[in-house]
């Protein structure tokens, strides 16, 4: 009778094959959805060989296109730290009326569809739109131009930030920026050496997600590009003109480039959570 | 040195890709200035609302002349009679609407009226979003209309069947041909001829081949230099030569290479071997390309009724 | 460095979470708020600390009006329930914080900040940790960076509010003497959160006892708890079993049984005493001037017997020390109560 | 004391010890009306030259209509999915340990970061009838591509990362003694979870379910190449702006566009009371 | 429902959380687990429980062998240390969720689940919170509910872990009475875990003493407290201060004063004695038998006088009764410490 086989918490733990079902549906689900369309974009990048991928990327069009992909981020997402950063400090460390409209109107970009956000800046931006006629008599061009595809991917990837910070900043709380106050710190250096510090990597994140989400995105800037090879298609454009010139291989291969920075944008990111995970755990993690 | 933009619409690519590069080294023979041409691809009336909206282009070459008439309506940027401005209607070379099967034609196709049977699948893009898919539909159309000795009803009734075996919309005649060569769906793509040669060559000819119709649709893709445009740039003269050049032997030759009928007179004779003898009707059929717009492509027109519910 | 309240009032929303507190704290005082959960002592203690604003009264530090003065202009250090240490820095870092800060010129030098800083770190014994960072200490080094931190920017006040609040009954003990030698060797005023009366009477040269946004009396320990000046800080501080009582003759009568009163004497007719477990003796039952009570439980706790008393269906709390009992007991006997002393107040 | 000291008295008073309201507060508003406002507000007012009445008009249109069903509709049945495959991986990525799990577990984000335009062609080309996956559906009779089905795809994958990342945190965070007690209880497996685990979970999970409901309503590079586009069957509202902007029909685009906003906003807000009456036990 | 412990042993790695321990538990009686952090009491609760299971050694409730059942079949009731409240339920629903999901067959009827709730809810004095959701409830509230749910099912033992060690120090006082009471009423066999001494040596009937996984001592609060079987139980038990001193002639001999051993005495020899703060009596300086020393601080708390007295450098913690002390004192004055008895353990 005491002859038993010694077990451990049986009480948290499902029947065997009740974990196999959830372990099944839940790696078959990751694996249709992300595996294979992950795979099925190298697959067809390196249908030639690695000679035509490679070539594929040097072409002058598809520089250029990375090229204006890393300028519009290089903007853009500066931009959203600077915001995500200011709009996070005001909304946690302050307490004032109107904050939950204020965080609603954050999250709006979100909810709207991407053609729509391209869409709003050609009726403002556009030879017909609200201020377009205006700019034009000065020489400014904003839609169908770097202006516009900054705009769009900003409007874009507005929340990202804000939204990391948000609740990392206030599940951190006001205890140690006080601590700091006390001790005689400036705002300023309260910020710097102690609210900063304690984001960063919420930060990083927020940051990396926003890059991320920058480079890759299509609806919008299809809106507001024009389309003009060599100057105004960025990489996710690029993309489908080589794919609509039957130039499937180089397609996929920046497509690939995509995939990639996606991967190294995941890969860095885990890093950070496996290694910072608590600081990061107090983030909703919603986007 | 100088630049320029030419907005044009998919099927286009290739021949501008190398009469651009015609065109500079002439220019630059001639003025011995740089030259250089900015192109942007699409369908063709996404291109024009582009242009509409502020896209800085010098030239339009689209796919069908409502488009063109739509930028000299909804904008400032050339007149209305800007079709009169260029030899042959401002078209330097036509096309047609031809069929594109699978290798062996499995499902002997020959003509217009194997498109409606039962069972048959059609590739076509969206007429609503694409200039190609416009000229597909009204050749259907103009073609079953004869064949009941011009009855529009008839008309009507075929592109009604017609669309009824289509099983996927593109928003531009590339999407088509990927989805009907690369995905496999469909049992004949409507395409313009100059695409479906086009597909054969690069996406292989052991694989697809051709059918060509009794009867098709002369296509007229105009091209057009925007005044307001180019006045602002400065750019007419370089504008205007470009166009001009499309209607010199060399442009022309480049054309015919593209499979684009020529409209010089020996050009297409040159490359008559090329092309299948079609009997072509033209828009005219159809009152002209403002008329046939508004009756079956503006929104409550014809081809927005055969999507109605309960069809 | 003693601090003058006057009238200092704080409102949320409607309510007063601080209402019109008067309130003088000497220089070099250990001072404790002592109240229950919600009696303000947390909001008195931040406008002190200048992280809130009064909406009205004054506050005067060393007679310089500082009720709008930012915290550093101040010279306060404040220690945070849950220290609020800086997670990301060392302990030394921590220390190092608000001299590293200071606005003072020249600079502090580094060597300066060193020696400094180890100083504060010998005297809370931490010298050994200071490359450890926050989430490496037990709670009760984590309390002690906490306080070498406010003290290295030599305030003129330390403010603590619930210093040993997050920390288990045995550690809270040891740095409550810990920090009584400190503020002896530094005799910098001080002023203390707490909801644990033992902790307060303990530690403080004075306590103020807080509720409802009011001060109910001020005083040493041994005054507190000796005279409370009303049954709410009676109560508080561990008053005893309560028991009804008629006034008369400068003494509270309970049931029949004289019972003298420490405090100050209400006015004749119906009042409520309060009576401790240590002030009530045992007698043989029947014993004159005593009250009947049978023996419900008894309990011996270390060094002391406690029992629970029934006298006439109430039950009363009594503390015997164990050693010095000399009456054999045993649940369901009959004893005599004596109460030594009581604490009456009006009904 | 004079005037304006006291004046400054008054207002120092209220202000907190936490500086930087003002800047913080101001760069926040100024980026989200340059950015956010006013060119939301263009695409609202951009329908009145045609009124009330046509903006009904645009919007009441069958194709408009069946676009609007098609939209929600399959973001509504994908995000469901989501909810229910979400929870699975949630679940296995915090209760289970398995080899390679944190690879697992970072691929998660990875439609957050793959540019829809790729995940469309891609997805196009797995799900097509002679695709990696379509070749084996097709002979069942099972078509994906080119259907409303695959306008369902499309969507799942987008929005795949909302429910796992919003209910995984919970998961991670909810205590296992609750479980333990529940057992304790004479609670099989299967009632702690229906009745101890779930109930604190779903909040999370309508959390989750709500971010890719919108985000998946609007979604447009990814469909657009799998859907098919057919009018009336797998046409999709964004698609649908598209075109009526290429048909120079602003207004028509603008209003479509108006609808979507206001049916998401009741949608969302339904979903929030929804989640707030899940919570009722939190507030106090 | 008494409890054999036989041998029992839990490893985490290679490390014995618990390790080899027997312990019998009587039917009936209140014990406690008692020891300081990380001595494996949680472990040895949550084995009896059936939380956790043994890697050696078995378990008998009853008389049955219970080492791998399932808690539901050992009808064990488990209240955990920080509730384990369900948040979405209410009171009711809380206390009803064992009766709902019981596999008794008839099922029980609404009927009579409310009528069981309810008295629940009466004994544990919370009928009129019945609606609550638990974050409505403060602390020492929640703690009943979670007693309330163990005892719906009518467990044969309760176990409880660290019941009131999230509680602050007065409502744990009041709840610790209310427990006895519950237990007395109820009579059902209790086990709980707690690391603060005068809960286990207040409330249980019996009290186990653990050690790095190990039972030091197992006995009545007055056995334990009395006559501590090691110097960890006499140290942990509030041993007091800890002085050398000699084994000598049946005594310990401290600086030349014989102490009297209350324990068993051990070999002669050098051996370390320690002295309660209570077991220490003044004397003017000087007396025969004493030891000299000077007052470093008096501290009135509450009903005592606490003292720290200076004896050849080491801080020796003496505690008066303040009514009782006639001497007139004085830091830096000089006295003799009179040390009634010692508990004496080999060096
Ligand atoms: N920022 C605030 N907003 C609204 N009410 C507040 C705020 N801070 C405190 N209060 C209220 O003011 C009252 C006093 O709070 P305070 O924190 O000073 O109490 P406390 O005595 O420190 O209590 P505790 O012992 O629980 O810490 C409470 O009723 C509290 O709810
Ligand atoms: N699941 C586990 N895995 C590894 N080690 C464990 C585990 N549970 C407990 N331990 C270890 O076993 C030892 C005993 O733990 P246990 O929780 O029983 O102590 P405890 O007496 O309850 O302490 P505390 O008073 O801190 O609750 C500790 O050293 C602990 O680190
Ligand atoms: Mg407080
Ligand atoms: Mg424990
Ligand atoms: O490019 S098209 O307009 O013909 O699709």
């Amino acid at each position: 009778m005491s002859g038993h086989t010694p077990k451990s918490r049986v009480t948290l733990s499902e029947p065997t094959w009740v974990k196999a079902l959830i372990m099944l549906a839940g790696l078959g689900f990751l694996g249709f959805f992300i595996l294979l369309p992950l795979a099925a974009v190298f697959t067809e990048a390196l249908r030639r060989g690695f000679g035509a991928y490679a070539e594929a990327l040097v072409e002058p069009d598809a520089l250029a296109a990375i090229k204006l992909t890393l300028l519009v981020a290089v903007i853009a997402v500066p931009a959203n730290v600077v915001f995500g950063i200011a709009a996070a400090w005001a909304i946690a460390k302050h307490k004032f009326p109107g904050k939950s409209l204020l965080l609603t109107l954050i999250d709006l970009p979100f909810s709207v569809s991407p053609v729509i956000s391209g869409l709003v800046y050609v009726l403002l931006f556009g030879a017909h739109g609200l201020l377009g006629p205006f700019l034009r008599e000065h020489g400014v061009q904003i839609v169908f131009a770097v202006p516009g595809l900054v705009l769009a991917t900003m409007f874009i990837t507005f929340p990202f930030v804000a939204r990391e910070l948000i609740p990392l900043m206030q599940a951190q709380g006001v205890d140690e920026e006080e601590a700091a106050i006390t001790l005689g710190a400036s705002g300023w250096q309260t910020f710097r050496r102690v609210t900063l510090p304690n984001i960063r990597w919420g930060l990083l994140y927020g940051v990396l997600l926003c890059n991320a989400r920058a480079m890759g995105e299509f609806g919008a800037v299809s809106v507001v590009s024009g389309h003009i090879r060599g100057e105004t298609n960025t990489m996710p454009l690029h993309v489908e003109i080589l794919y609509n010139e039957y130039n499937f291989v180089a397609a996929f291969a920046v497509a690939s480039l995509l995939a990639i920075l996606a991967l190294v944008t995941l890969v860095a990111k885990s890093l950070l959570e496996w290694r910072h995970g608590a600081e990061l755990a107090a983030t909703a993690r919603r986007h | 040195s100088g630049q320029i933009l030419n907005v044009s619409y998919d099927p286009t690519r290739e021949l501008y890709k190398e009469f651009n590069a015609a065109f500079a080294k002439h220019w630059k023979a001639t003025t011995g200035e740089e030259l250089e041409i900015k192109v942007s691809h699409g369908g063709s009336g996404k291109q024009a609302r582009s242009v509409i909206d502020g896209l800085d282009a010098d030239v339009v070459t689209l796919a069908l002349a409502s488009d063109i008439d739509a930028i000299a309506e909804n904008s400032d940027l050339l007149s209305k009679d800007w079709q009169a401005k260029l030899p042959y209607n401002s078209t330097p070379y036509t096309s047609t609407i031809v069929f594109l099967v699978r290798k062996g034609n499995p499902k002997g196709i020959k003509d217009w009226d194997d498109l409606v049977k039962p069972g048959i699948q059609v590739i076509t893009p969206n007429p609503k979003t694409s200039g190609g898919a416009r000229w597909n539909y009204l050749a259907a159309w103009g073609y079953a209309a004869d064949k009941a000795g011009g009855s529009d009803a008839a008309g009507k009734e075929f592109v009604t069947k017609l669309f009824k075996n289509v099983p996927v919309l593109d928003t531009g005649a590339r999407g088509s041909t990927t989805t009907f060569v690369q995905r496999g769906i469909g049992d004949v793509l409507l395409a313009w001829e100059n695409e479906a040669f086009l597909a054969i060559n690069e996406l292989g000819a052991d694989k697809l081949e051709i059918v060509v119709p009794s009867v098709s649709i002369l296509a007229e893709p105009p091209v057009a230099v925007l005044d307001k445009n180019v006045d602002r740039k400065g750019t007419r003269k370089v504008a205007e030569a470009y166009l001009t050049y499309l209607y010199t032997p060399e442009g022309q030759e480049l054309a015919a290479k593209h499979y684009y009928r020529p409209r010089l007179p020996q050009l297409a004779q040159k490359y008559a071997h090329q092309f299948p003898n079609i009997k072509l009707f033209d828009i005219n059929k159809f009152g002209g390309w403002t008329v046939a717009q508004k009756t079956h492509f503006a929104d409550g027109g014809v081809f927005d009724e055969i999507y109605k519910p309960g069809q | 460095m003693s601090i003058n309240i006057n009238n200092l009032t704080k409102r949320f929303g409607g309510f007063a979470a601080v209402d019109g507190i008067d309130l003088d704290i000497h220089s070099g005082e250990l001072m404790a708020l002592l109240g229950p959960s919600g009696s303000g002592k947390t909001t008195l203690l931040r406008m002190i600390g200048g992280l809130d604003f009064a909406d009205e009264g004054t506050l005067l530090i060393e007679g310089e009006d500082a009720t709008i003065a930012e915290p550093h202009a101040r010279r306060v250090g404040f220690v945070f329930q849950h220290y609020a240490l800086f997670r990301h820095m060392s302990v030394f870092e921590n220390v190092a914080f608000g001299l590293r800060v200071s606005r003072r010129r020249p600079k502090i030098s580094e060597a300066e900040i060193r020696t400094r800083v180890m100083n504060l770190l010998e005297l809370v014994q931490l010298a050994p940790l200071s490359d450890r960072y926050p989430n490496q200490l037990s709670g009760g080094q984590r309390q002690r960076v906490a306080l070498a931190r406010a003290l290295a920017t030599e305030p003129r006040v330390l403010l603590l509010d619930e210093p040993f609040g997050a920390l288990d009954a045995k550690v809270r003990k040891e740095l409550r003497r810990w920090l009584r030698d400190i503020h002896k060797g530094m005799g910098v005023t001080t002023v203390f959160v707490t909801h644990d009366q033992e902790e307060a009477l303990e530690l403080a040269d004075r306590v103020a006892i807080l509720n409802k946004g009011r001060i109910e009396q001020v005083g040493t320990p041994a005054e507190v708890y000796d005279n409370p000046a009303s049954a709410f800080v009676c109560d508080f501080l561990g008053g005893g079993t309560r028991l009804e009582c008629v006034v008369a003759d400068g003494a509270a009568v309970i049931g029949g049984a004289r019972v003298p009163v420490v405090n100050d004497l209400p006015p004749p007719g119906p009042a409520t005493a309060y009576i401790r477990a240590h002030d009530i003796d045992l007698a043989p039952a029947g014993e004159a001037g005593t009250l009947p009570a049978i023996i419900r439980l008894i309990q011996p706790v270390g060094p002391q017997l406690r029992l629970d008393l029934d006298l006439d269906g109430k039950v009363v709390e009594a503390v015997l020390d164990r050693h010095a009992t000399p009456l054999l007991l045993a649940p369901g006997q009959a004893v005599s109560l004596r109460l030594r002393r009581a604490n009456v107040y009006p009904a | 004391m004079t005037v304006s000291s006291g004046f400054s008295l008054f207002r120092r008073r209220n202000r907190s010890i936490i500086p930087g309201f003002g800047l913080t507060m101001g760069i926040t508003l100024t980026y989200l009306t340059l950015i956010v406002l006013i060119p939301l507000a263009a695409l609202v007012i951009r329908p009145w030259e045609i009124g009330l009445s046509g903006f009904l008009h645009q919007v009441t249109e069958p194709r408009v209509l069946a676009a609007l069903r098609l939209s929600f509709g399959a973001a509504f049945v994908a995000a469901a999915i989501n909810a229910v495959f979400g929870l699975a991986v949630a679940w296995m990525l915090v209760r289970y340990d398995f080899w390679g799990k944190r690879v697992v577990d970072a691929t998660v984000d990875l439609p957050f970061a793959l540019p829809t335009a790729v995940a469309g062609i891609a997805l196009t080309a797995l799900y097509a009838p002679n695709g990696w996956i379509g070749q084996f559906l097709d002979p069942l009779g099972i078509k994906v591509a080119y259907t409303p089905l695959g306008v369902v795809v499309a969507l799942t994958f987008i929005g795949l990362p909302f429910v796992v990342r919003t209910v995984q945190p919970v998961l991670e965070e909810l205590d296992t003694e609750l479980e333990e007690a529940a057992a304790c209880l004479g609670a099989t497996r299967f009632e702690t979870f229906m009745r101890v685990i779930f109930p604190v979970i779903f909040p999370a999970l309508l959390t989750g379910f709500a971010l890719a409901l919108a985000r998946a309503v609007g979604e447009y590079g990814s469909v657009i190449f799998i859907a098919g586009n057919m009018p009336m069957v797998s046409e999709i509202a964004p698609l649908l702006i598209v075109i009526k902007l290429e048909q120079f029909n602003y207004a028509g685009a603008a209003s479509v566009g108006i609808a979507m906003l206001i049916l998401s906003f009741i949608m969302l807000l339904v979903i929030n009371l929804l989640q707030r009456w899940s919570r009722r036990w939190a507030g106090v």
